[in-house]
């Protein structure tokens, strides 16, 4: 529905073999900094270092990248076999002692471990084509956290380095699939390294990205790829030409998250009549334009992990709207409609506030919409949108009544519960949490974590992710409301391959090292 | 010399207050720059304790309390060594001023003074002709023009003029492969990529000039110096330029020397809808992200650029105004 | 009457025929007004503002549907159900449109009204007192009119955020205050020079009674004017603080229309009335009070006064 | 340098320069039009001097504007023709009208002090003027521009100074200078010394009356003063609401004026060194002292409050050794010494005058009196007030004694309170009356001050009066305290000569009638010479001279003091 329809007209000055994509953004302009430790690095450091294994956090699928796999002898050692016949771009070999020297690199420079994987390694050592980690306690999980977030970079180089926690990499030499190519303030090329250890899988020859992508700009300039929410895509990317597709898969769960240490909210009773009072397709629909489903509660996404789901769930743990039985669990709360409003037995109306974020917009449309519902059982609801720095302090800091947030999709099934629940986060109202902002703490599920965090056997680690579910879905530590997306926005006119519903292979972020999936499964249209 | 003294001091006095201010504004909002890198990187997934440990560290957030805070600040200005960003971490803000200042100087400072000199004459046009098609169509699309919202004027260009016309580049300062040197062709270039937010700002900001000229030159035009001349059977081009408007121009210079100390706080929504990267972008993502060097350093930039503006502006009127000569 | 006058001054008894019945302040009100409505530009400009005025106080009666009201088809375009179109959220434009029009005139009276309060009291004091005091009020002046607006507007606006409107009145209010404060000042101290003031001195006035009522009744219109500038400025401020995000975007006001549209990319899906039509109100609506202030100049200043031409 | 028009030989040219036939100018259109000037009808020839004399507000201004074509919106010619050298001006377009201003009628305005540009150099003046004719070559423009500026009296060093930098004097001559410069037929002066210092004005008139002798063009000088005019022309029009009453040479005028309001406007001169001086409702000072308080008696009013009986001390002002220093205005210049060593008392209900030409200290006495400004040296008491070191806190006490009046009634009263709001505050601040005690006072003070009905003059803003009613508001404001002194500096300056006398009058009559004491200031000789008893002239901030003031004005010592004497413009001298 265009009155005046954008056509895509593609810069014809871009070759067949080239991709442009919307991946880095620049303030507005690119600073020239490849260090992978960094938070502000390009984006295309990650496609040009690489770790020992890529994890697709979409489906929790664990991909052998520069290890061709990892074996856990015990629940505190992990032994990583090195991939043997990688080179850097420079024409060195890639061995186990350049992944020595990065775990070296970042325990001496802690700044630089951002995942903070030296909270949990206690030593290491290096063999000849393996490196073995030994832990500072039983934690199983941790494995993948430390294979799929540390890039590895070259000891031959970065031995050198005199500050690395602020040398800007501006001549990075990795192992990924592309190099640097032209760099200039506003946009940068990478080019495809033809050395690469899997180089028959990478199709696009060079890839280009500018620093500003308004969306204007991605439906109007030919983008062949862009992960970006665009308003009515159908009308605004698909119909715009260029064989545009895209795929909104889930990549976590948007939900609201009680502050348990308040009453009423610490009563499970209030939190299930809340839950139950929700129509979470309406609240969905309000943020997310229709494009995102409604989440099961039970902090899996659906359905690309559908194999993780507990079965004995209802109706895959999704909670359909019924106002009787909310007003039932209300009652049991002690809580009653009266004129519309529902009331304590002291006649105060149940009242809280909903904390999010300014600028993150679907959030505070969806969080209107649960007003909406709310209020029409007689809640009072009141809407806070900070800055996202005052809201992210208020979050930590437990001081919030009701929060929006997300949760889950690190494609780690413990990492997901762990975070949620594990009373190892919990801190006083007014300490920073850094995870469980709702502050639950429950020393039977403590339990189930720490078993998990031991559990070497995928039968044993299944069944306490059911138990863990069933907590979720009884409890109600966070209400899930929606599924947040992962905007992939694909062109099929040069390159084919993408993921999608039907080959959900890989996320379609365009940061961090899912790419590199992406970047593999591509297939030129024209191969001439 | 009393006099003098009182006003330096005054001035000295403002100056302190304002680099004071623009030291606790930052520190007035809620959270800290790590908070607001947390909030980013949160977007993407959940943030360990470790990792906000390693982004302060990274940072270089500030340690000790608010005086420590405050002379360690207070020495900055002095040596002028604002120290690193922390949204654009590892950039020193030097770096990042010295890269937005010449676009920002150049774009919004051209364009405010030809939107003053444009806006000055349209005004003595209208005021000279008053009551014709000369006067009206200036004030009422002057008036309207001034009534725009910047960006909403912004975006109106950008999408017609450069999406669908295709006529101008829609975003950035130069082209998207070009980089910055003192060629002919990199000044082209950039010039074509400054003519939509120097039209948004030329448009939005016409308007209030000449109806200020109109005005002040419509009161010298009953001036009885003006009855004089022409009573002197001046040429009425004398008349109205060297008699009504040269003095009606004075009272607009103070208007002008604001508007001229404003050049250096750039225009944030006219370069933030033009992904511009000027000083108004840089501060707006200096305010967002909390990051308290870089937006001191701008503050402090921008205020001082005032004061110099206004400083420089009684010098001025000092030149074109005898009577202040002294 | 038996005084010693003499007689050739019998001029001095003026022609009684002339005198006209005790001056009420309506008098003054309707002198203003009339002088205001002579003015064909002001005269547009008032009859603008009052349609604006009309259709946010209706906007209930006159509005299609809720301003909130949802369940829309999402990013239509214009139809007999919506003439202008609906949002990406599925809100139908026209209303949206109506109801803003309540918060962006709110704003602008409101916050054009405070600031010209606080402009008056301290550009008065100013203006009056001298020595210490005023070097004091001069640096506070000074200061805020050296620190720059729109910064000061988004630190404030971060700081203060999830006041929701008020606390966009009172950013506007507190950037927006300082240069009348200036001017008014300046006209201060050209009338506390004049003979009725120092007269009000011999008359055993206060200074406070002398600021307010001998000064402040001869500013009226240059207030006035401020009044209208200030409501004016307040307008486009909101519309830009909203249009940033960093105002309350769950009210609907043009300015938070304007950032809604620029999220979901309105001109991307051809909703162009979208974002042209609060657009547009805003700069009729900032224009309606430039155009009446055309006519407020005219009040203190005769030379603006457009001719009485046949 | 005494000017004698009258023993100059007549035109010899009669020939019609310019002709008016029943002219009329109006502002704005229709019933609210303002008709400035109607019918007027006249004719000039070559070569002669003719004064326009009227009251502020006759047209005088407007008929001026009209003749030289400079009528701006509102105004128009709603009737009638201006024929100069047999052409209608207004057949004329906008660019012939310019041409013809090189050779064709000039005007010098009333308001000369504002007719230059601030911010242009009196050489460029010169010099736009000669670009704009063409009729100077461009390398005779410093000769010309130079010869010009010396016939007006002024040195060439003042070409390169800007307006600012010239008093006001310098200012109207150079604004002569250029209309001369144009080289006109025809020259209108708008009063050329309005607003100029009595001495001054002496010596620009002199430099006019020179100039038109010597470069012999007509002239049309327009006053306000039939004084200055029957001193230097040699016919005189009288206008009065837009009219011409009378139009007769000026001994005819001044022997057997035929028109009432002439006759009037004669009937205020004299002069002040005369034995016996009387103005219309003054008789003589002396005489009516001879004749004791019979006046007095006349005038039967008996107020309903006694204000002098509350009083039971009565003090003098004490002045003494008062020296008032500004600092300097202008860097490198001498700090300006406005009172210099000054030493006075003015008893209890004595009237004292303080005379002397514009910048002698006059007001800065006034200032230093009331409190408004601190001597630099010297001491002011008056009873136990220590005034020289008043603070603003006590001035209510000092107010309540020594009250004011103010030179302009024009802007001594604020535009928006009525009549009764500005008597009310000081009745209300000084007396602790209030309500309808408060009322009955202020409408007793309008009594006093002769405006009556009092409950219709209590309603009035001062826009609905006229100059003289609204000088005896502030005369009634000023006695609302029932003060012991009152200050008057310039009290009649701005107003016309037929509002003059009666407010003059009043002034009197209140002082003997309450005995209150009166500083009169003024650089009107005649006018002290019937109000006071007592006369200091001052000069340059210093006492020059001081005494009786009927000794002082017919016996006069200082060389200052004769000089203001000679400058009083007088049209009995000229046919004496
Ligand atoms: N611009 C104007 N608009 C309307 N009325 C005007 C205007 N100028 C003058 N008048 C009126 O025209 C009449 C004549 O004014 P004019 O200036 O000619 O008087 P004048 O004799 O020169 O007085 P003065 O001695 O005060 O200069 C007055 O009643 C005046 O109020
Ligand atoms: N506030 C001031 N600052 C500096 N100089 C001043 C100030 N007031 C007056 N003067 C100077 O003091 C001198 C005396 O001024 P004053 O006003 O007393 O004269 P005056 O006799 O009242 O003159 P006029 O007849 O023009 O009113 C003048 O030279 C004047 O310029
Ligand atoms: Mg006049
Ligand atoms: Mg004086």
């Amino acid at each position: 529905a265009c009155s005046i329809q954008i056509q895509s007209a593609p810069d014809p000055s871009i070759p067949d073999d080239t991709m442009l994509v919307a991946a880095d953004n620049g303030s507005p302009l690119f600073e020239k900094n490849f260090n992978p430790f960094m938070i502000n690095k390009r984006v295309a450091a990650f496609y040009m270092y690489e770790p020992l294994i890529v994890l697709d956090n979409l489906n929790a699928e664990e991909h052998p990248w520069l290890s061709t796999g990892y074996t856990q002898p015990d629940p505190s050692t992990i032994v990583f076999a090195i991939r043997d016949g990688v080179t850097w771009s420079d024409g060195e070999d890639f061995t186990a002692a350049d992944v020595g020297f990065t775990f070296q690199l970042l325990k001496d420079n802690p700044s630089l471990d951002l995942q903070g994987i030296w909270s949990y390694i206690d030593t290491f050592e290096v063999g000849t084509d393996t490196v073995t980690v030994h832990l500072t306690a039983p934690d199983v999980p941790a494995a993948q956290l430390i294979a799929s977030t540390t890039l590895i970079v070259p000891e031959h180089i970065w031995a050198d380095v005199e500050d690395p926690t602020t040398w800007r990499n501006p001549e990075p030499v990795g192992t990924g699939p592309y190099t640097l190519g032209n760099f200039a303030p506003q946009q940068y090329t990478v080019d495809k390294n033809q050395d690469y250890w899997q180089a028959d899988t990478v199709a696009a020859e060079h890839l280009i990205l500018p620093a500003t992508n308004t969306q204007l700009d991605v439906a109007t300039k030919g983008y062949d790829w862009a992960y970006s929410f665009i308003s009515d895509v159908d009308g605004a990317w698909v119909d715009a030409g260029n064989q545009n597709t895209y795929w909104f898969p889930p990549g976590g769960t948007i939900a609201l998250f009680p502050n348990l240490t308040k009453a009423p909210f610490n009563d499970v009773n209030v939190r299930q009549g809340l839950s139950t009072a929700l129509d979470r397709g309406m609240v969905g629909d309000a943020a997310a334009e229709g494009y995102m489903d409604p989440a099961g509660q039970t902090n899996i996404l659906l359905p690309n992990q559908a194999d993780v789901l507990n079965p004995e769930i209802p109706d895959s743990g999704l909670i359909t709207q019924d106002t009787a039985k909310a007003l039932e669990y209300f009652a049991a709360a002690g809580y009653t409609q009266q004129g519309g409003k529902l009331v304590d037995a002291s006649g105060t109306q149940l009242s809280l506030t909903i904390t999010t974020a300014a600028g993150y917009n679907d959030w505070l449309k969806g969080v209107q919409e649960v007003q909406k519902q709310w209020g029409a059982i007689g809640v009072d609801v009141k809407v806070e949108s900070p800055q996202p720095a005052a809201y992210t302090l208020a979050l930590r800091n437990g001081e919030y009544d009701f929060a929006m947030g997300a949760t889950g999709g690190t494609g780690n099934t413990f990492r997901d519960f762990n975070n949620l629940l594990s009373s190892e986060w919990v801190k006083p109202v007014g300490e920073e949490a850094s995870n469980n902002f709702e502050r639950f703490s429950d020393p039977a599920v403590d339990e189930i974590l720490a078993d998990y965090k031991v559990a070497l056997d995928p039968e044993e680690q299944a069944d306490l992710a059911n138990q863990l579910q069933q907590v979720v879905y009884d409890q109600i530590p966070s209400i899930s409301l929606y599924y947040g997306g992962s905007w992939g926005l694909f062109s099929n006119a040069k390159f084919t391959g993408w993921p999608s519903a039907d080959d959900p292979y890989a996320s379609p972020k365009t940061y961090e090292s899912t790419p590199l999936l992406v970047l593999t499964n591509l297939k030129k249209v024209n191969d001439d | 010399m009393g006099f003098v003294a009182r006003k330096l001091g005054l001035f000295a006095l403002t100056l302190w207050a304002a680099v004071t201010v623009n030291f606790l504004l930052p520190r007035l909002m809620p959270g800290t720059p790590a908070d607001a890198a947390l909030a980013k990187l949160a977007q993407n997934g959940p943030v360990t304790e470790a990792t906000k440990a390693a982004i302060e560290a990274q940072l270089g957030v500030p340690t000790g309390n608010i005086v420590e805070q405050y002379f360690a600040y207070l020495h900055q200005v002095v040596t002028l060594d604002f120290g690193i960003s922390y949204t654009f971490y590892p950039q020193s803000v030097g770096e990042l001023v010295s890269a937005a200042l010449p676009y920002t100087l150049v774009l919004v400072g051209l364009v405010t003074v030809v939107a003053f000199i444009l806006g000055t004459l349209l005004g003595v046009l209208a005021a000279w002709k008053r009551g014709t098609w000369l006067d009206s169509v200036p004030t009422l699309v002057g008036s309207f023009m001034s009534a725009f919202p910047y960006f909403w004027t912004a975006l109106l260009l950008l999408f017609f003029a450069g999406y669908v016309l295709r006529l101008f580049p829609t975003s950035g300062a130069y082209g998207p492969t070009a980089q910055p040197n003192l060629s002919f062709e990199f000044f082209g270039d950039a010039l074509y990529h400054g003519v939509l937010p120097a039209l948004t700002i030329l448009i939005t900001s016409l308007g209030g000039w000449i109806l200020g000229m109109r005005n002040t030159m419509i009161s010298t035009l009953g001036d009885d110096y003006v009855t004089f001349a022409e009573a002197n059977g001046l040429k009425p081009r004398t008349i109205a330029l060297r008699y009504a408007a040269r003095n009606a121009i004075l009272p607009n210079l103070t208007s002008f020397g604001l508007a001229l100390g404003g050049v250096v706080g750039g225009s944030i929504l006219v370069e933030q809808v033009f992904g511009y990267p000027g000083i108004g972008y840089l501060l707006f993502n200096a305010v967002t992200n909390q990051d308290y060097p870089l937006m001191q350093a701008l503050f402090l930039m921008i205020t001082v650029s005032v004061l110099i503006a206004n400083f420089l502006v009684d010098i001025l009127y000092g030149v074109l105004d005898p009577r202040t000569r002294r | 009457m038996t005084t010693s006058l003499p007689p050739t001054t019998a001029a001095i008894r003026a022609p009684l025929s002339t005198i006209d019945a005790a001056p009420s302040p309506w008098k003054v009100v309707v002198r203003v007004a009339s002088t205001v409505w002579s003015n064909g530009k002001a005269r547009i400009g008032l009859v603008m503002l009052a349609v604006f005025i009309l259709l946010a106080i209706f906007a209930p009666l006159i509005a299609p549907y809720g301003a909130r009201e949802t369940g829309f088809e999402r990013s239509a375009d214009g139809s007999a159900a919506h003439w202008l179109g609906t949002t990406a959220a599925g809100e139908d434009v026209l209303s949206q449109l109506l109801y803003g029009a309540q918060i962006s005139i709110f704003v602008g009276l409101v916050a054009g009204l405070l600031s010209t309060i606080i402009a008056v009291l301290i550009g008065l004091s100013w203006g009056y007192v001298r020595g210490f005091g005023a070097d004091v009020i001069n640096f506070v002046v000074n200061l805020f009119l050296v620190i720059p607006g729109l910064p000061l507007m988004i630190v404030i606006a971060a700081y203060l955020s999830g006041g929701g409107i008020g606390m966009i009145i009172v950013v506007v209010v507190i950037t927006g205050w300082a240069w009348g404060a200036r001017v008014l000042r300046s006209q201060t101290q050209s009338l506390r020079s004049r003979d009725f003031v120092t007269a009000a001195v011999f008359s055993g006035e206060r200074p406070f009674r002398i600021v307010f009522r001998e000064i402040l009744p001869n500013m009226t219109s240059l207030i006035v004017g401020n009044f209208f500038g200030a409501a004016t400025a307040a307008i486009l401020a909101e519309a830009g603080l909203e249009f940033l995000g960093l105002g309350d975007s769950t009210v609907v006001s043009w300015g938070t229309m304007l950032f809604w549209a620029q999220n979901s990319n309105a001109l991307l899906t051809g909703q162009w009335a979208l974002l042209f039509a609060p657009g547009l109100c805003i700069a009729l609506l900032a224009t309606s009070l430039t155009l009446i202030n055309f006519g407020v100049d005219g009040i203190s200043n005769p030379r603006l006064r457009e001719g009485t031409k046949k | 340098m005494t000017p004698t028009p009258f023993s100059q030989t007549p035109p010899a040219a009669n020939t019609t320069l310019l002709e008016v036939h029943d002219l009329s100018v109006h502002y704005g259109y229709g019933a609210g039009a303002t008709k400035a000037v109607q019918n007027v009808s006249f004719r000039l020839a070559h070569g002669e001097f003719v004064g326009l004399v009227g009251e502020s507000g006759s047209g005088k201004s407007t008929l001026g504007f009209a003749l030289t074509g400079l009528s701006k919106p509102p105004a128009h010619i709603e009737k009638g023709r201006i024929l100069f050298g047999g052409k209608d001006i207004a057949s004329l377009d906008a660019e012939q009208l310019r041409e013809q201003r090189h050779g064709g009628i000039a005007m010098v305005l009333q308001s000369g002090m504002n007719a230059l540009n601030p911010v242009r150099s009196i050489r460029n003046h010169f010099v736009d003027i000669f670009r704009a004719h063409g009729h100077v070559e461009r390398s005779r423009w410093t000769a010309r521009a130079t010869e010009l500026i010396g016939k007006v009296e002024l040195t060439p060093q003042v070409l390169d100074r800007f307006p600012g930098e010239l008093s006001g004097g310098m200012r109207q001559r150079v604004s002569i200078a250029l209309a001369l410069s144009l080289e006109p037929e025809l020259m209108v002066f708008d009063e050329p010394t309005t607003a100029l210092d009595v001495l001054v004005q002496h010596a620009v008139m002199n430099t006019i009356i020179e100039l038109q002798k010597s470069e012999n063009f007509t002239a049309i000088l327009i006053s306000h003063d039939l004084g200055i005019v029957l001193e230097s022309a040699q016919r005189v029009m009288v206008m009065h609401e837009g009219r011409i009453v009378e139009d007769a040479p000026a001994r005819q005028i001044l022997q057997n004026p035929q028109a009432p309001y002439t006759r009037m406007l004669l009937s205020h001169y004299a002069d002040p060194r005369a034995e016996v001086v009387e103005l219309p409702g003054f008789a003589d000072r002396q005489q009516r002292k001879a004749e004791g308080a019979s006046r007095t008696e006349a005038a039967t009013h008996t107020p309903t409050v006694s204000p002098r009986t509350r009083r039971t001390d009565q003090h003098a002002m004490v002045v003494e050794n008062v020296s008032k220093i500004y600092p300097a205005p202008r860097r490198g210049e001498a700090p300006v010494r406005a009172v210099d060593n000054v030493s006075f008392t003015l008893e209890p209900g004595a009237a004292l005058a303080l005379v002397g030409a514009s910048g002698s200290g006059k007001s800065t006495i006034a200032k230093l009196i009331t409190a408004v400004e601190k001597p630099t040296s010297g001491s002011i008491r008056f009873g136990d007030l220590d005034v020289g070191k008043l603070n603003r806190r006590h001035f209510r006490r000092l107010h309540r004694d020594v009250q004011m009046v103010f030179q302009d009634p024009y802007s001594a009263l604020n535009p928006l309170h009525t009549v009764e709001y500005a008597l009310t505050r000081p009745v209300i601040n000084f007396t602790g009356l209030t309500g309808t005690d408060a009322r009955r006072r202020v409408l007793e003070l309008l009594d006093i001050v002769g405006l009556s009905p009092v409950e219709e003059f209590a309603a009035k803003l001062p826009h609905q009066l006229s100059g003289g009613q609204r000088q005896r508001v502030v005369i009634a404001r000023a006695l609302a305290s029932d003060p012991q002194v009152i200050i008057a500096d310039e009290p009649v300056s701005m107003l016309d000569v037929s509002l003059r006398a009666g407010v003059l009058a009043l002034l009197e009559d209140l002082r003997e009638q309450w005995g209150v004491s009166l500083l009169y200031i003024t650089h009107d000789l005649l006018s002290a010479r019937v109000v006071t008893d007592n006369i200091m002239v001052l000069n340059g901030g210093a006492v020059v001279e001081r005494g009786v003031t009927a000794d002082v004005l017919q016996n006069p010592q200082d060389d200052y003091t004769i000089r203001l004497l000679d400058a009083i413009p007088n049209p009995r001298k000229v046919v004496a």
